[in-house]
């Protein structure tokens, strides 16, 4: 039987079509459902796409930033209003995946992809996903929980603060193979300053857990103080608190915790 | 940045050629730039069907049961292939050439013995319908205990992987269960060095990963003959190859393999030709059968592991009196080509030294893990880091440059190597002071001053008094005496459960026909020659 | 500090061809009427070069302009039998083959052309451009281009040669492991430099400076080739690659090229590669084959510096960064060596 | 089952087809175009050797679903070519020895024309990060990134 594809004008109908359909899965930019056809992923019978020109929108005039889930990395890294974004978009695949690439599909990727998302972590990010009875804003750490319950439902926009300044906001991948290659795990870190201390402290890291994860001890561990070489050790030693690190072809869980905090510490400090 | 150094060995040559030497451009470079080098894969033929294995979930486990009754239902198959419908299911790759015994199945028949093995070949109209029917296949296991490390593989007990090998290690000789090298007396001369050093080395198995995965397009010909388009690194292997297994005359076949997008020794395997020809035969129609690139890494052929064990003995002034090496061929579940590579690696010891002490035991083992197979540098690569690691701790251990250490150890013209021939033609030390002047890597002038043409021979060149091992040894006929003069017809359709009876004494060299289409690559095997 | 360089080396020889079945090679050479040569194959170029370089060897043997001659290669009806592209064999094993072969036809061509300019064959050489002239009298000349229509139309003689090359095979004595393995070898030496993090175990290469020894370079471009990306590949079984991470745990195979590691563009380090020429006695024109070998002395000298560089020692490979973390740990920390 | 047809530019002329259903751009470019330059090496996105240009830009046909590009322009190594002539890109790859398998050299040469036509003279980073979704086991990169520097400088020359 070969595959169906199902092109919709609007979101809403596009959804329908997702929810109604166990082997039906969103096509956006083709590197993760066209790979699996590929492959011979025989789960997949249908394909749905949607042409409406919300998925393709940003928006990057706000405090709060969106993405309409069908924008690619290539569009971010063209937006100069999103050079906090420019770093992990550059971070992701060569030049044709970014320029395939979603950062809704970004969402469902798993390790060791997914950097993006590690990024909109950090910045607080929501998904707005359209369901059968319409649309609904998810926190995206809680999005992330459910992940492998979500493949039904169609993400249309991711939303993130912006950050105050280039300095509060920082990204590393950490990856064998340059300049391209995946991820042995990814950090970004949100790192709001007022009054000359940290208030807001966001930690996301990559390859860390099953899912991207916030480093809730490394963050504690920065609120409420100047980022000063003892805040920041501080903060590189918690960083492995609370994570659950596996073992994969690019790195073992052991090794992951071992540089988690070498990494946070080098990322704080601005050491290359 | 590439310097060609005339200057040395200058007197060796007749640098007065036209073409030779030149920096001619490659006759492929055009095809290359403008994309028209053809591969295997850019032939278009009409009514193409598309073949794909089911690969075992099991590293080890015997199969009880397959039902393929949804699977021959499914939309578009034209043809499901069992082993009992491959007319040869069992070879073994150096069979062509008399080494080894037939051990692997095209297709598995009563057991699987590494995941990823191919069980059954499904022919149909579409990629797609071949995935889609390949879902519908019900397997029944039974999971048999593993073995994955290699000298859990030889220990007593240890479960049997291949019966063909019942002790999980290919049988050199007809004797030993690993080739030997004997030169000296090694232990005697590590009893007397003013240093013993005795190290582990382990390389893990590396995958070819040529851009191009390995494939073959086989299609019915004119006058019963088939057209095959292949990946292979080696045609006539692979023609050959084929028709033993498929049991046709050779020239049934018309192989083209134009240009390969890489092989580096992964396309060696003849592992989709016999397949996409079967199924050709079988449906009278164009057969592909491409890896996809997961298949081509976990389960076309790698370069096996090796473990190493060196221990050597070196005195205050440098000499390496002794070198005593133990090494594991991990070959996977069926012996492809590891077999050779530990007869290569036994012939390397003790690398590029002349050291008059020389021992050595290099196993082919059998564990439950993809079959390994030739690769640059094959039987050789890891020998190469065991022994250039060793050889950095050795010169560390005695205070010595390593520059330096190498060429007061390096083999000159006219010494003895280890496997009893004489050193001709060497140029290490050359090398080793060329690269210690690139590198702007001080040497003393004595060192300098070295040549591979200079003091050399001599009592180095004296084939030692090697002592015999205390146990008695059977009279070991000439290697590799099995003959591949298969037995005709009684072709065996899987493996044998148990381990086949001893080889008979050679039949004459040249029998008047051959019960088969292949050609036997060599007809003098075994003649004696020093 | 927390990065450190080092500098290691490490020499190897390497044989060339296989002691199997005598590795056989044949070739078949022929000319058309206007003097163009081909070479008819069954071995295979795959991406080593193998088309190009027997082009060479055969042009150089029947004196002719390699834009003369064409090689055919791949396949198995009108490619005469050889055992493989692998082992390091076929510049020797084909190469000698080829040779051969242009050796029996270029006797044709200049029986042909004896016979028309009228004089003892023995008397005749090649100008390498196209002509055929009578020794020291450049200007009693034929070309090819006339030889072949003459041979063809005239005399009835096929400007043709068929060429095997076969080592006898050596058998290998059970007990000593005495045999001959190879006829000639290949020899390389080379540095690594490397900068060791001593807080993530992440090995950079730093550059390369090798000496290579390979009878001759028939073709330094090819060379060039096999040597750099050769190199490369050493790099990057040293330090990256494995279909099994965990060996021998066979668990986490990588499926994909984000999961097998290789080091990638950006990875490349300066490789300065002196080429010598040690002619071998059987191999056409003193040529080994430097494809196999190139690889080999990289992962040790790699090992090597990363010892120099942080004092730890690692066995296996690939020496990837967790190896050399855990190694330093194990020691309490990087113990530099002595620059080099 | 029914057919999509499927109309585009190919190399600057217009192409209809008829494709299945979840056919990809690589199956249909060979397969039902019949242009053999785009080169399947492992269907993930992993490896570069389909590299096309969509629109002029640098796309993987083997993870493009075949009737996305309806419209739009495709081209491939086969039309890199201005007429006999060969491209820079071509002669550089050439003259710079960046070719060995030539498995890789299709998808290299439209990654590398995908960041010439954006940038006309990139420094050495631009172009390692312009090739790095592309592999190539045999040449080590060194002698593909010399080339496509030397045709942004317009000596093609070694």
């Amino acid at each position: 039987m070969a595959v169906t594809v199902k092109t919709f004008a609007s979101v809403g109908e596009a959804a329908g079509a997702l929810s109604s359909d166990r082997s039906a899965r969103y096509l956006g930019g083709g590197t993760l459902v066209m790979r699996a056809l590929n492959e011979g992923d025989v789960s997949i019978s249908t394909i749905v796409r949607a042409q409406d020109q919300a998925l393709t929108r940003i928006d990057a005039s706000g405090p709060r930033i969106t993405l309409g889930a069908g924008v690619t990395f290539a569009r971010v890294l063209a937006e100069r209003d999103l050079a906090f974004l420019h770093t992990p978009a550059q971070s992701i695949g060569g030049p044709a995946v970014r320029n395939m690439g979603t950062v809704g599909g970004n969402l469902f990727a798993p390790n060791p992809y997914g950097d993006f998302t590690v990024a909109l972590l950090a910045l607080d990010a929501t998904v707005a996903v359209q369901g059968g009875f319409g649309t609904r804003d998810i926190a995206l750490e809680e999005f992330l929980q459910s992940r492998e319950r979500q493949s039904g439902a169609l993400v249309l926009s991711v939303s993130c603060t912006r950050p105050a300044s280039a300095e509060a906001f920082r990204y590393r991948k950490i990856a064998r193979i340059k300049p391209k290659g995946g991820s042995v795990i990814t950090l970004a870190a949100h790192l709001p300053i007022s009054g000359g201390r940290i208030a807001g402290a966001r930690i996301a890291l990559g390859s860390m857990a099953p899912t991207q994860i916030r480093a809730r001890a490394a963050e504690r561990a920065l609120e409420g103080r100047s980022l000063d070489t003892a805040t920041i050790a501080a903060a590189a030693s918690a960083a492995v608190e609370g994570t659950s690190p596996s073992d994969n072809a690019l790195g073992s869980a052991w090794y992951r915790r071992e540089i988690v905090g070498v990494h946070l510490r080098r990322l704080l400090s601005g050491q290359e | 940045m590439l310097e060609l150094r005339k200057d040395i060995f200058a007197d060796e040559r007749d640098d007065n050629l036209k073409e030779i030497g030149k920096g001619t451009q490659r006759q492929d470079m055009l095809g290359h730039i403008t994309g028209t080098s053809s591969y295997f894969n850019d032939h278009k033929l009409q009514g193409m069907l598309h073949l794909k294995v089911l690969r075992s979930t099991h590293a080890h486990a015997k199969l009880r049961r397959i039902d393929t009754t949804d699977a021959e239902r499914s939309a578009g198959v034209r043809r499901i292939i069992r082993g009992a419908d491959v007319p040869r299911n069992l070879n073994t790759l150096l069979s062509l050439i008399n080494f080894g015994k037939d051990d692997e199945p095209s297709l598995a028949v009563d057991k699987v013995r590494y995941k990823g093995e191919p069980i059954l070949a499904i022919v149909a109209d579409s990629e797609r319908e071949a995935f889609e029917a390949i879902a519908k296949v019900r397997v029944d296991y039974e999971p048999l205990p593993t073995v994955f490390d290699v000298e859990d593989a030889l220990k007593l007990g240890a479960p049997v992987v291949n019966e063909t090998y019942p002790k999980n290690a290919f049988i050199y000789h007809d004797v030993y269960d690993h080739q030997r090298l004997r030169f000296g007396d090694a232990d005697a001369a590590l009893a007397t060095a003013d240093h013993v050093l005795e190290q582990r080395y382990q390389m893990s198995p590396i995958e070819h990963a040529p851009t191009e995965t390995n494939g073959a397009i086989a299609a019915p010909d004119t006058n019963g003959r088939y057209v095959v388009y292949t990946s292979t690194q080696a045609l006539f292997f692979s023609v050959d190859t084929c028709a033993k297994i498929l049991d046709v005359p050779s020239n049934t076949f018309h192989f083209i393999g134009g240009t390969v997008g890489g092989g580096f020794g992964g396309k060696v395997d003849t592992l989709t030709e016999p397949l996409a020809i079967l199924g050709a035969m079988l449906t009278g129609r164009p057969v592909r059968y491409v890896f996809g690139r997961e298949e081509e890494m976990q389960y076309g052929p790698p370069r096996g592991a090796e473990r190493i064990y060196i221990k050597d003995g070196v005195m205050r002034d440098g000499r390496i009196v002794a070198r005593k090496i133990r090494a594991y061929f991990d070959s996977g579940a069926y012996t492809r080509l590891s077999s050779y590579a530990a007869v290569k690696c036994a012939a390397h010891l003790p690398g590029p030294y002349t050291i008059p002490n020389v021992y050595g035991d290099v196993y082919c083992v059998f564990t439950n893990r993809t079959p390994a197979t030739a690769m640059r540098g094959f039987g050789v690569t890891a020998m190469d880091f065991a022994i250039e690691c060793q050889m950095d701790k050795l010169a560390n251990l005695v205070g010595m440059d390593p520059m330096e250490f190498r060429i007061l150890n390096a083999y000159r013209d006219g010494d003895m190597k280890a496997h009893r021939r004489e050193a001709k033609n060497t140029a290490l030390i050359e090398c080793v002071q060329v690269a210690a002047e690139k590198a702007k890597w001080p040497i003393r002038d004595e060192f300098k001053r070295a040549s591979s043409r200079k003091d050399g021979g001599g009592s180095r060149a004296v084939i030692p008094a090697t002592p015999t091992d205390s146990r008695g040894r059977p009279a070991a006929p000439a290697q590799q005496r099995t003959t591949y003069d298969r037995a005709p017809v009684t072709a065996t359709r899987e493996p044998p459960r148990e381990p086949p009876p001893s080889t008979p004494p050679p039949p004459p060299p040249r029998p008047a026909a051959p019960s088969h289409g292949a050609t036997r690559f060599s007809s003098v095997f075994g003649t004696r020659r020093r | 500090m927390t990065r450190h360089r080092g500098r290691g080396m490490a020499s190897i020889n390497y044989p060339i061809g296989m002691n199997l079945g005598g590795d056989p090679s044949q070739a078949l050479v022929h000319s058309n009427p206007s003097g163009k040569f081909t070479v008819a194959l069954s071995s295979i170029d795959l991406g080593q070069g193998m088309k190009s370089v027997t082009r060479q060897i055969c042009a150089e043997t029947l004196g002719v302009p390699v834009e003369d001659v064409y090689v055919d290669t791949a396949d198995s009806d009108t490619g005469p039998h050889c055992m493989g592209s692998f082992a390091s064999r076929g510049t020797h094993r084909v190469g000698n083959a080829v040779m051969a072969a242009a050796r029996e036809a270029r006797g044709v061509m200049m029986e042909a052309a004896a016979e028309e300019l009228e004089v003892n064959a023995a008397d005749l050489e090649t100008d390498g451009r196209g002509n055929i002239h009578v020794k020291g009298a450049p200007h009693r000349s034929i070309s090819t281009k006339d030889v072949a229509i003459a041979a063809q139309f005239k005399q009835g003689k096929t400007i043709s040669g068929r060429g095997i090359f076969l080592v006898p095979l050596s058998d290998v004595d059970p007990e000593t492991g005495e045999m001959s393995p190879a006829t000639c070898y290949a020899h390389a030496c080379l540095v690594a430099e490397v900068e060791v993090d001593d807080e993530t175990g992440e090995v950079a290469m730093v550059r390369m400076d090798s000496a290579y020894e390979l009878g001759r370079a028939l073709n330094p471009r090819l060379v060039e080739q096999q040597l750099v990306g050769g190199a490369w590949m050493g790099v990057s079984h040293a330090l990256y690659e494995t279909p099994e991470p965990y060996y021998p745990d066979p668990a986490h195979g990588p499926r994909d090229f984000v999961e097998y590691l290789m080091p990638g563009p950006g990875d490349v380090c300066p490789h300065d590669i002196a080429v010598l020429e040690r002619p071998a006695p059987d191999g056409p024109f003193g040529a080994k084959g430097p494809g196999e070998m190139c690889a080999n002395p990289v992962l040790p000298a790699v090992a090597n510096a990363i010892f120099n560089a942080v004092g730890v020692r690692i066995d296996e490979l690939p020496i990837t960064p967790e190896k050399v973390l855990r190694a330093i740990k194990a020691q309490g920390g990087a113990r530099p060596q002595a620059r080099r | 089952m029914s057919k999509i047809p499927l109309q585009f530019r190919h190399n600057g002329r217009d192409v209809a087809i008829f494709v299945d259903g979840g056919t990809n751009l690589l199956v249909a470019l060979r397969e039902l175009i019949g242009d053999l330059t785009p080169k399947f090496g492992c269907g993930q996105g992993g490896c570069g050797t389909c590299s096309v240009l969509i629109d002029g830009e640098l796309h993987l046909s083997c993870l493009t679903l075949a009737e996305t590009v309806a419209g739009r322009s495709v081209e491939t190594l086969d039309g890199m070519k201005q007429g006999p002539n060969l491209h820079p890109l071509q002669r550089a790859f050439a003259d710079h020895f960046a070719a060995q398998c030539g498995y890789c050299t299709p998808g290299m040469l439209m990654a590398a024309k995908a960041l010439l036509d954006r940038n006309p003279a990139p420094s050495r980073a631009d172009v390692v990060e312009a090739i790095s979704g592309n592999i190539c086991r045999c040449t080590g990169y060194e002698p593909i990134i010399n080339a496509i520097l030397a045709a942004a400088g317009g000596r093609a020359s070694a």
